[in-house]
């Protein structure tokens, strides 16, 4: 028990610490790297709670591709990061105040859940019941009372998709593109001109 | 012809001819309308004469009511326009349309060169309409209705010079004045109305006795009933009839031309105060205080005018105030108690007085519109008739005659009825005492000026040689410094006068009225004194005074200690003697005590500065209130505080608001954290309670 | 009969479909497609007027309820109910009688955008015919509320300099009280579970509720009214709107208070209007007074004339919650009066404003000496302002007055001042236009009232003395009504 | 000393606030706002988790599934529309995004 | 429950998916966008609002997917606006060169998001199409390339809406952890002695999150930015449905999971209710811009839908579904007349552009001028009529004070649409305006059509539809 609470306190520490440290840092570039830190703690909390299949998904998912989205944007804005963090601590006070506040109510409330709420008798993290691995058992209600939404969410993730697109695509005029497709659809009479020259005249292409 | 017609007719013939005259007088010209208005007033007053005679006389009932279309018809507030005969409304009928015919004709000649003629005779026409529909009222309704329609014809007859501004300022006071009245009145006619449940007089009457003891809340105090009502009607006379506080219209209102001030504010419409008060003594009767108040307000305008009178150079302003002193003397024989004697004198006064206003016509018309006397003397050579006549009204005002013979000019019959009357019921109450010795002190005043008014202007050096003009800028001064309220700087009576030069007799039209007004004048007291205040009284009036069974009063004439009795002829001969010495055998003297403007001399000649108080606390006062309404209450105080000020603020909420809107995202984020933070406090505070 | 009402209510939008077809297909220029809306305006306003008589000449004198009912469900438990009585088919009358008024008077002072124009003020009869007819509280808000477009446009289109402002104020002064009016007729549609007036009428509400449904009603008709001190918006948009707009709303808008007050405070909160009459009693002599007072300072004719409505809407309230016959009667016909008189005073300003473009008083002076039928005109309705027996101001201001004495004596005094002030400003008034030398060169060649114009006062002068010397023209039509109003206000305050 | 669900949703509360924070305190870079949302979403998870597994209900992880899925689009459309906004400014300053206001 | 029986009852949605991704395909191998691609998308669109009024009612996957008669009217509105939506931004941005077909598919994505919102049972489906209408709301309006303000108004919007999400997220969390399940009907069944202190700070926290999808103060910070900034049609297309989807969502999550715990959350909605009318009210005085004064008009209009909300029951819901109705199709022509309009080919979007209108554009002046009053809530428009169903319903639950603020609230609103009247109304033109497009003025005449007179009687219908439609959305 002792060691789980040494785990914890780590990883939570860890946790606090990189968030915070993600919105202080002076360069993106390692504000991403602590969120991605900030994350890889998450998960090992995760783990604590028995719950790997999350744990897996927020590494695989979070830092395997959401991270490396924002470091790939960060590399690819030059920003001149130097500037941008000027004249940040003015509305510190201020907003650590209504931080203050805002913390302070929600850790009463989440005291309150637990002491109150439906988990609130519940002795320690348990696997569910009948069912072998945690996996197993998300992908069981998964597919079936919730297979509506997952198409749902992959429709999200077209949205994204469309959006990203949409947005970011750019034709720029004067630049010559492949066309696939016109071009194995050129047919010989389509590609080819046969004229007869008149001497002395020379042709107009 | 029944009389119902006949008094039908008779009422609606004036009117007729208004309609014609003010309506079509453009289309048919002027002399036609003018013979419409007139013929038909000659014919109203052919028929007054026959009903007056007939009822009192004749075959005719005592009284009845010709009741015509209803009115108003509001529950028990039930008005019918009718029209109401007895003895006091046929002596009315008869004075109001042969002063009134007389006048119409008169006019003729007075206003021969005016371009709105057909204007003035339909005004004239309208007000005998008016008065006659006064007189014959059954109910409160109608009287109403006609004492607000003779304030209009004399607010439109005074205005009638309308480019005037005098004259226009002094309509509009002459109205304003009479509403103040009327307003009284009004509350009077509505407490008789809650009070007995009916404004008709014939429903009324009967019931007084019965709610003499009844208490009435008013203004947040207990009054006796009859006393209350009877108080608040007498308002409404005051304004009409030009009583003491309310008697400052009057002597402007003579910027109106002559025969409407004769007409008018003389025989008729100021009158109707009177009338009404002895229409009304079965409520008068009942109320002792209201006959206090009655008895005390007319004896001290009686006392007022006269003194006033004694200063004025305004020929009709003298004659004005006469008229208001009058007046007076007629309010103190009615709140003694001697109706008739009132009524008599009221019959009388309409003689001499319409005389008196006609013959100062004729002296106006004859030296050009003048009329302040300084500027006349001597012209009892040049109008000897016009002379004959006013001279004949001034012994009739001032009441000459020999008490002990019943020999006498008109005035003295009605005066001394009532100097005696007031003597009379003075043995037993010192009101009516003080109003005996008023009486007496205002008829000597009386005889002062009167006799000055004719020695001014007839005898003494002729002062009307001045060239036209000269005299005009002259009597805008004078009138000027008489009028501080009135700013008005152009005096336009520029009518035109097809005649120049020396002063001449008026012509005929205004000579048959002056001779047959004088007839009146002479003889009117010695023939009716039988009837409306001697023995032969009860008869007469069958009825339509009321006296309560204990007043004796004109009964006890015959028992009047000497002195009483002869009393007023010798204040009215000191009067003429101090006259006769002022202006006769010291002329000038009246000048070089003007001159000097003593204290006592500023003090009537401005009329006890009346106008110049009223001034000060009515004109400026509500001029100040006004400005004080309007630009502090309505636009700084309502509009600052309301819809200007309200929209202000909104606006820089508005604008602030819109200024919290930064554009920038964390602030956006911090206005939702805030919020958020905000909801859940809220939530915590109003839910673990 | 039944459906006339809706007939006489929506008639003025067959001339409005009437106008727009003929713009939207018709040929021809801007001044042909105006005149034509004038005519057809014209034409309509008289055929709802025609409509008018017959509803008045057919209703039964004797019967205390509404009469021409038409009554259909709508949504939400609403209905389209319709109906009349006493005190309100003469109001449907007054309308249809001022309109045809307003736009001959309209006929040349409006030069631009007539056929806007002449739409507005159809729009404008048929909702306040509307108002007066309608049964159902929802209905009347729809028509009492929708008044504020179309006389929004008139002033704020054809209005005088100022006439954004007023229009403005106008519109957000009359729209805050009725609001709050809005917020009373849901309370009393959840409470009651109907919002048909006749049934409302029969539906006693608990003392402390009438308390403040009575409040939240007396601030639309308050303002409607207007009563002091929520009167500030009347002299201005009066003066800045055009004519006729001045006209319809003294003549007929300010009505609607006073027919509020009858028709919802008076009946359906007795105990609150029997509370409450002290209150209407002391704003109603302040309002006599003070306005008067201000009427008299005023350098504008409009403004004079707009103060004096003011006034003696202060008569009409002070005679409602008198609460006896004499002071409702009284009220009524000081409203039917003052709408036949206000407006003849302002067409009368608006004689010479068409000819010299000027309201100041001070540039006026000796008009007569031009335009003596114009004098004489202005006089007749200047003595009905001032209250003069024989005109019809005269029946109303002494009705409400004796009305009030029965009920309270102070307010009577007071009120009774308003009687004398009355004079002296309307008579100041046309001293300094009317009398007087002519000086101001510009007036020198002023011309008298043409043909048309005498064609409007006409019908106004007749009204104003038939009804002053005939009153019972009215009183024999509103007697069962107001009678049993009255009735049932006695039997439920216990006075 | 036994580690309860008020100790992991401390833990989310705490990570929630730093979230909320980041958005505010920096005013200057669009990419830190972003990741601090990120920050919210991990918060929520957690929370969710923890539930999850203290309710012995696997809905919760997959609700958690749900959020890191959306997540990751919310990310690519974030990201997306600062790339076109950073090509109108030149720069993705949060100060900057003020052209509208008031 | 078997499959057939959940697709049918998913059958407006699954049209909805097929036809987005069979367009999909089609626009990416097509040269152009086409007449008949537009049509193709609002005939996809239209037929799921028919399926939908046709469809079975029921619940599906668990309890996530309920359709009922409330989620039914919710849809057929949301679907039909989203299919007008379609041909005013197509062509609007067709005339700026900019017509893509990206367009008609993200606002079939987002109406498909928001037809799920209305039948979402479950916390998860909430979030879900929450986030698929709000991702494709946020790519919208960034949509217009050519302008630096659309970009902002992206960016604007999608950082608050990713930070509200959160908010709601953890709600919900903090909801799920208290009740133990994310269904509404188990979460019900423990509130019903009240919530408690974490179910309702939960509750507080979604509140929050909607209340920024429905821009009630005070969340409302990004909506006249975004308003602003954002091409007009899609303005006009979200400020319409995703308020309509989000308030019927707010409406079922309240009574059919927390009907027990309703003195608590009604306070908190009359709260935010007051604060958005004053801000809407107040804000707006100072506006120019008539996308940025609609903006706050729209806050406002939220205030008192919420009000309908906060009298709770079935008369409150129905009160709040017949305001939102009135609300889309006033909004939805106001923004169409927006579109409509242009000078020189520029977009008329000040109150300086709009000087002289009536004179320019009778018609469209006319139609302004409805939508205008409409907002004011004057009678006889359609605005008055929502007006009177939530004011009704709050005078019916004892709120007449709340009501009679509110209303005060308006009178503040209308010196704005007054100064729109006066200056459309009162003011010379500055100069001819260009002809207004086709699709944009029948828009826009329609929808004042609809505002008045045709409301008049479409209420008689539309009464019914929304009492069934609350009665089934009040059931717990």
């Amino acid at each position: 028990m002792v060691l789980q609470a040494i785990a914890f306190y780590l990883l939570a520490a860890t946790t606090v610490g990189a968030a915070l440290a993600v919105i202080s840092a002076r360069n993106p570039v390692h504000s991403v790297l602590f969120l991605i830190a900030a994350f890889f703690s998450a998960a090992g909390l995760f783990v604590m709670m028995g719950a790997e299949f999350l744990a897996m998904l927020l590494v695989v998912v979070y830092v395997g591709a959401v991270a490396v989205l924002f470091l790939f944007v960060v590399m690819m804005l030059d920003v001149d990061f130097a500037a941008l963090r000027a004249g940040s601590v003015r509305y510190l006070p201020i907003g650590a105040a209504v931080a203050g506040l805002l913390t302070v109510e929600m850790v009463l409330v989440a005291t309150s859940v637990a002491t109150n709420g439906a988990a609130a008798h519940s002795e320690g993290p348990l696997a569910p019941v009948g069912s072998s691995t945690n996996a197993e058992a998300i992908g069981r209600v998964l597919y079936t009372d919730y297979v509506y939404f997952f198409q749902a969410a992959g429709l999200v993730l077209l949205v994204a998709m469309i959006g990203a697109i949409v947005l970011t695509l750019k034709h720029r005029e004067g630049v010559k593109r492949q066309d696939v497709s016109a071009q194995t659809a050129r047919t010989p009479k389509s590609g080819m001109r046969i004229v007869t020259i008149k001497s002395g005249e020379g042709i107009d292409l | 012809m029944s009389p119902q017609l006949i008094v039908t007719v008779l009422v609606f013939a004036p009117l007729l001819g208004a309609l014609v005259a003010g309506l079509f007088g453009k289309k048919i010209g002027d002399i036609p309308a003018m013979a419409v208005t007139t013929g038909l007033l000659f014919v109203a007053c052919a028929l007054a004469w026959l009903t007056f005679t007939s009822l009192i006389w004749g075959a005719w009932p005592g009284h009845f009511t010709v009741a015509l279309a209803p009115f108003i018809d509001v529950g028990a507030f039930q008005s019918a326009w009718s029209i109401r005969i007895d003895t006091l409304s046929a002596v009315m009928l008869v004075v109001v349309t042969s002063v009134s015919a007389l006048v119409h004709l008169y006019s003729w000649g007075y206003m021969a060169d005016d371009p709105g003629r057909a204007r003035f005779f339909a005004y004239l026409s309208l007000f005998t309409f008016a008065m006659l529909a006064l007189v014959t009222a059954a109910d409160f309704m109608q009287l109403f209705f006609g004492w607000e329609g003779v304030g209009l014809a004399s607010y439109l007859l005074i205005g009638f010079w309308h480019h005037k501004d005098t004259a226009n300022a002094a309509s509009i006071k002459a109205f304003v004045v009479n509403r103040v009245g009327d307003a009284g009145f009004a509350l009077g006619i509505m407490t008789v109305f809650w009070a007995f449940g009916t404004i008709r007089f014939a429903e009324i009457f009967p019931q007084v006795a019965s709610h003499v003891h009844v208490a009435w809340s008013f203004a947040g105090h207990d009054f006796k009933l009859v006393d209350l009502a009877c108080c608040l009607l007498f308002i409404g006379a005051m304004g009409k009839s030009a009583q003491f506080f309310l008697h400052t219209w009057l002597p402007d209102a003579m910027e109106g031309p002559t025969p409407v001030s004769a007409l008018i504010h003389a025989a008729t419409m100021v009158t109707a105060g009177v009338y009404m008060v002895c229409l009304l003594s079965p409520l008068f009767e009942y109320a002792p205080v209201a006959k206090e108040v009655v008895t005390i307000v007319g004896a001290v305008t009686a006392l007022f005018a006269a003194t006033v009178g004694l200063a004025q150079n305004d020929i009709k302003r003298v004659v004005a105030y006469s008229t208001c002193s009058q007046l007076g003397y007629m309010f103190f024989a009615a709140g003694v108690g001697a109706y008739p004697a009132a009524m008599f004198h009221l019959f009388t006064h309409a003689f001499f007085k319409a005389l008196l206003f006609l013959g100062a016509g004729a002296v106006i018309h004859a030296v050009h519109h003048e009329q302040d006397m300084r500027k006349m003397g001597g012209l009892w050579k040049v109008l000897p008739l016009t002379y004959a006549v006013m001279l004949i009204g001034t012994i009739s005002i001032t009441g000459v005659g020999l008490p002990g013979l019943d020999l006498g000019f008109s005035g003295f019959f009605s005066k001394d009825a009532i100097i005696n009357a007031a003597y009379v019921a003075g043995r037993t109450d010192g009101i009516s005492n003080f109003a005996f010795i008023a009486g007496l002190i205002a008829a000597g005043l009386t005889s002062f000026y009167s006799w000055r008014l004719i020695f001014m202007t007839f005898h003494g050096r002729a002062k009307w040689d001045h060239s036209h003009a000269a005299a005009h800028d002259d009597h805008v001064h004078d009138d000027a410094h008489a009028h501080a309220a009135d700013d008005h700087a152009a005096h336009g009576d520029d009518h035109g006068h097809g005649h120049g030069g020396t002063p001449h007799e008026a012509p005929w039209p205004m000579r048959g009225p002056l001779l047959l007004l004088a007839l009146g004048a002479i003889a009117a007291g010695g023939v009716f004194a039988e009837v409306f205040v001697g023995p032969e009284r009860l008869a007469f009036w069958r009825g339509a005074i009321f006296t309560l069974a204990g007043n004796h009063i004109l009964d006890s004439f015959e028992h009047l200690p000497p002195a009483v009795v002869w009393a007023p002829l010798t204040v009215t001969a000191l009067g003429f003697a101090v006259a006769w010495y002022v202006y006769v055998l010291r002329e000038g003297m009246g000048a070089r005590i003007a001159a000097r403007k003593g204290i006592l001399w500023s003090f009537l000649y401005n009329k006890w500065y009346f106008d110049e108080l009223y001034d000060v606390i009515f004109v400026r006062g509500a001029k100040i209130l006004g400005d004080l309404f309007w630009k502090v209450g309505d636009k700084a105080l309502i509009d600052g505080l309301g819809p200007d000020g309200v929209s202000q603020v909104s606006m820089v909420v508005g604008k602030a608001t819109a200024r919290a809107q930064t554009g920038y995202v964390y602030h956006y984020a911090f206005v939702m954290l805030l919020g958020i933070a905000g909801l859940l406090s809220f939530a915590l505070w109003a839910f673990t309670r | 009969m039944t459906g006339i009402l809706s007939l006489t209510t929506f008639a003025p939008l067959l001339g409005v479909a009437a106008i727009l077809m003929l713009r939207v297909f018709g040929k021809g220029d801007e001044a042909r497609a105006s005149n034509a809306a004038r005519w057809i305006a014209l034409a309509t306003t008289l055929a709802t007027l025609a409509l008018s008589v017959l509803i008045v000449a057919s209703f039964d004198r004797g019967q205390t309820g509404f009469q021409f009912t038409e009554d259909s469900p709508w949504f939400s438990g609403l209905h389209y109910h319709m109906g009349v009585d006493g005190i309100s088919v003469l109001f449907v009358l007054l309308t249809a009688f001022l309109m045809p008024i307003c736009i001959v008077a309209s006929w040349k002072s409006i030069e631009t955008r007539v056929i806007e124009y002449m739409i507005a003020f159809l729009v404008l009869e048929s909702l306040v015919i509307g108002v007066f007819c309608a049964l159902d509280l929802l209905v009347f808000y729809m028509f009492f509320e929708g008044q504020l477009i179309p006389m929004f446009l008139i002033i704020g289109i054809w209005g005088g300099k100022n006439r954004v402002y007023a229009a403005f104020k106008f519109f957000l002064y009359t729209l805050l009280g009725s609001v709050l009016m809005l917020a009373a007729i849901l309370y009393m549609i959840s409470v009651a579970h109907t919002s048909d007036i006749v049934a409302l009428t029969n539906y006693h509400f608990e003392a402390g509720t009438q308390t403040w449904l009575w409040l939240a009603f007396f601030a639309s008709f308050a303002v409607k009214m207007p009563m002091w001190p929520v009167h500030t918006w009347l002299p201005d948009a009066h003066v800045e709107a055009p004519t006729a707009g001045s006209v319809i709303l003294a003549g007929i808008l300010l009505k609607m208070g006073g027919y509020g007050f009858m028709r919802f405070s008076l009946p359906m909160f007795p105990l609150a209007s029997a509370q409450f009459s002290p209150l209407i009693f002391a704003l109603s002599v302040i309002a006599i007074v003070y306005t008067s007072l201000v009427a008299f300072r005023q350098t504008d004719m409009k403004k004079l004339i707009a103060y004096s409505s003011v006034a003696h809407m202060g008569f009409v309230t002070l005679g409602i919650f008198s609460g006896n016959l004499q002071g409702e009667q009284g009220a009524l016909f000081q409203m039917l009066s003052h709408g036949v008189i206000s407006g003849a005073l302002f067409l009368c300003v608006g004689v010479v404003y068409d000819r010299i473009h000027t309201r100041e008083i001070a540039f006026y002076g000796g008009v007569v000496n031009r335009m003596p039928i114009y004098a004489a005109v202005f006089m007749l309705f200047t003595m009905g302002n001032v209250g003069l027996p024989g005109t019809s101001g005269f029946v109303g201001e002494i009705l409400t007055l004796t009305g009030t004495y029965g009920a309270s004596t102070w307010p009577a005094i007071i009120a009774s001042s308003g009687v004398i002030l009355s004079a002296v400003y309307a008579l100041s008034l046309y001293r300094r236009v009317v009398f007087g030398q002519l000086t101001n060169p510009a007036l020198a060649t002023i011309a008298d009232m043409d043909s048309r114009e005498i064609l409007i006062f006409v019908p106004l002068i007749i009204a104003t003395l038939v009804l002053g010397f005939q009153p019972g023209l009215v009183f024999q039509v509103t007697n069962a009504s107001t009678a049993h109003l009255v009735d049932a206000f006695r039997a439920a305050t216990g006075r | 000393m036994i580690i309860g669900l008020a100790h992991y949703l401390t833990v989310a509360a705490i990570l929630f606030t730093i979230g909320v924070l980041g958005i505010f305190v920096n005013r200057r870079n669009v990419i830190v706002i972003l990741m601090s949302i990120e920050l919210i979403l991990l918060a929520v998870n957690i929370n969710l988790v923890s539930f999850s597994v203290f309710l012995h209900d696997v809905v919760g992880q997959i609700y958690a599934m749900f959020v890191l899925t959306v997540a990751a689009a919310e990310a690519a459309v974030g990201l997306a529309i600062l790339v076109t906004f950073f090509r109108w400014r030149g720069g993705i300053e949060v100060d900057d995004a003020s052209v509208m206001r008031g | 429950m078997t499959f057939q029986n959940a697709a049918a009852l998913a059958g407006p949605e699954l049209i909805l998916i097929i036809s987005a991704l069979s367009l999909l395909v089609w626009g990416a191998f097509q040269k152009s966008t086409s007449v008949l691609f537009t049509v193709a998308s609002m005939a996809a669109l239209v037929a799921a609002a028919v399926v939908s009024a046709m469809g079975p009612f029921g619940r599906a996957f668990s309890g996530g997917l309920i359709v009922d008669a409330g989620s039914v009217f919710g849809k057929v509105v949301i679907y039909l606006a989203s299919a007008v939506a379609i041909p005013l931004g197509e062509r609007w941005f067709a005339r700026r060169n900019m017509a893509r077909f990206e367009y008609p598919v993200l606002v079939m994505l987002a109406a498909l998001g928001m037809g799920m919102m209305v039948s979402a049972g479950d916390l998860i489906s909430l979030y879900v199409s929450i986030e698929l209408q709000s991702l494709a709301l946020y790519i919208l309006a960034a949509f217009h390339k050519g302008d630096e303000k659309s970009a902002e108004a992206g960016l604007k919007y999608f950082v608050l809406g990713a930070l509200s999400s959160g908010i709601l997220l953890y709600g919900a969390s903090l909801i799920y952890g208290f009740a133990g399940s994310t269904r509404f009907e188990v979460i019900a069944a423990a509130m019903t002695h009240g919530a408690g202190l974490g179910a309702l700070f939960g509750l507080v926290f979604v509140i929050a999150g909607l209340a920024f999808k429905v821009s009630a103060a005070p969340f409302h910070m990004w909506t006249p930015d975004v308003y602003e900034g954002a091409p007009t049609p899609v303005v006009g297309f979200f400020a319409g449905a995703p308020k309509l989807a989000a308030m019927v969502l707010l409406a079922r999550i309240l009574t059919q999971s927390f009907g027990g715990a309703i003195d608590q959350w009604r306070q908190v909605l009359i709260v935010m209710a007051l604060i958005s009318v004053a801000v809407g009210a107040f804000a707006g005085l100072a506006q120019n811009n008539l996308k940025r004064l609609w903006a706050y008009s729209s806050i406002a209009g939220i205030g008192y839908a919420l009000i309908g909300l906060a009298a709770g029951g079935q008369a409150g819901i129905q009160s709040m579904l017949v305001y939102m109705v009135l609300y889309v199709i006033d909004v939805t022509g106001f923004f169409a007349c927006l579109a409509a309009l242009s000078r020189d080919g520029k977009p008329m979007e000040t109150m300086a552009d709009f000087a002289g209108l009536a004179r320019e554009r009778p018609a469209l002046g006319v139609a302004m001028t409805v939508f205008a009053l409409s907002a004011l809530g004057l009678p006889p428009m359609s605005g008055l009529w929502g007006k009177y169903y939530v004011f009704k319903a709050a005078a019916g639950a004892g709120l007449i004070p709340v009501a009679a603020i509110a209303l005060v609230g308006s009178v503040v609103a209308a010196f704005y649409y007054l100064r729109l009247i006066k200056v459309m109304w009162l003011d010379p033109s500055p100069g001819a305006t260009d002809a207004p497009p086709l699709e944009a003025t029948v828009v826009t005449y329609a929808a004042a059509l609809f505002a008045f007179p045709a409301v008049l009687g479409a209420l008689i219908a539309l009464d019914p539809l929304a009492q069934t439609a609350a009665a089934a959305l009040a059931l717990r």
